[in-house]
């Protein structure tokens, strides 16, 4: 489980990796309220090497959305793999998500 | 088969419950949709772990996860030794609103043929039962 | 950090002990030579729990595992509910005859520093500790 | 855990991956068996996949090799990675194995 933030231009890229579960949210919401803090309000989070997401991973997803878009931000999801289709169909949270195929048409959808 | 993991109450223990799910899932027969299952049994397990880590936890206790695996069904319980709660009364997610959280339940009861709930004297013990057809 | 597996007394239950084994041990702390006492830790687990599964076991009981992990100690603990054997009776492997058995205490005794074996009303409990400096 | 078995001309080569435990012994063995009684009788056996070995797994190469030679065949070890020194060293059994660095080296070793 890591995430790894790389900055492409002006937007910032988060590498997901291994579980997205309880573990993950935790460090994920820390990572986004620092990125707000420090005005990077432009996001592509990189799901592709993500291979099991929870109901904490897709909370913690559906919050960094909201609270980046409270600052007038935007947050791009890239790189769905069918591994966490399962809990998307369940929940119907992929509905409030800006979903791209991958990181790169995220990133240039920005300019 | 049965298989039994006693990890203390924290939510670091998903390290260690989450590949223990992932081993004895692998131990699932030849059924149908093996892979769905599997992907869908992964999902519940986590759920039910971190409800009873996150919400059944008292630093310094442990929770227990269990496997019975059948040739045409699997039972998952969980138990932990928090102070428990109603599972009848929690309501399902509003799906318009996108919640943040409240989804472990509504998912255990989506997939799974049985959730059931139990506060006994050696703690609270969650049920959940899924069967499939015999190859 | 008290981490406890219980399985089927069967070879197969392998598949469960490792991964499990492999999880526990990723949460030692950053000591010195970490890596090679992760690598030795590996080599007895592997050995007692084989020993417990093929001559502790009965079919239909199980075997336990258990870890104790402290920041500068760890306690594997084997309970198997077979006949038992005599630990001190055990006569280390001769090296120049290239047995293919025989192995198993013997590696257990060079890695661990201290090697325990206790027949009880409750299994036979099987203590290996091996300390480091607490960095 | 996997016993992968192909044939490089004169030499069959038995490409091992995961953990050499009691559950591998017990299939290698059957193999090795079958190999001997079909009168395939030069091997390699390709370790460097393997990333972990107890005494299970040198028991059973012990044995295989012992086996090979009673039928006047003959066993070569390639691809001893790291992860298996440590029980080589405690064992001594290294010294009974003709071990070399690669499979291309183990089978051209044969002509
Ligand atoms: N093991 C448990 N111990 C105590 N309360 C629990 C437990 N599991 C669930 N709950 C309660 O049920 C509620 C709903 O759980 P759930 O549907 O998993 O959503 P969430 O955990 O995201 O709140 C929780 O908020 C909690 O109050
Ligand atoms: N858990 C156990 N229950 C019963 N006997 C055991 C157990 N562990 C070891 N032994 C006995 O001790 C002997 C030596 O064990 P070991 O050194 O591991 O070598 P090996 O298992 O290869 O014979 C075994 O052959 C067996 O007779």
């Amino acid at each position: 489980m890591s995430i790894k933030v790389t900055q492409q231009e002006a937007v910032t890229v988060l590498t997901l990796t291994g579980r997205f579960d309880a573990l993950m949210s935790r460090e994920f919401k820390s990572c986004i309220s620092g990125l707000i803090n420090n005005k990077r309000l432009y996001m592509v989070i990189d799901m592709s090497s993500v291979d099991f997401i929870d109901s904490s991973g897709m909370g913690a997803l559906v919050g960094g959305v909201r609270g980046v878009i409270k600052e007038q931000g935007e947050i791009r999801i890239a790189g769905l793999s069918p591994e966490v289709q399962t809990i998307f169909e369940l929940t119907r949270l992929h509905r409030i998500f800006d979903i791209y195929e991958t990181v790169d048409r995220a990133c240039a959808s920005f300019s | 088969m049965h298989y039994l993991l006693e990890i203390p109450a924290a939510l670091e223990s998903l390290r260690i419950a989450a590949p223990f799910t992932t081993a004895v899932l692998q131990e699932l027969p030849e059924i149908r949709d093996r892979d769905r299952i599997i992907r869908e049994l992964t999902l519940v397990a986590s759920e039910a772990v971190t409800n009873a880590l996150c919400h059944g936890s008292v630093t310094g206790l442990t929770i227990r996860l269990e496997y019975d695996l059948a040739p045409d069904a699997i039972i998952i319980s969980v138990t932990d030794y928090g102070s428990g709660f109603d599972l009848e009364t929690v309501v399902p997610p509003d799906l318009v609103l996108f919640q943040e959280g409240g989804y472990g339940v509504y998912i255990m009861k989506s997939i799974m043929d049985v959730v059931s709930y139990e506060k006994t004297d050696d703690g609270n013990y969650l049920v959940l039962r899924k069967s499939w057809e015999r190859q």
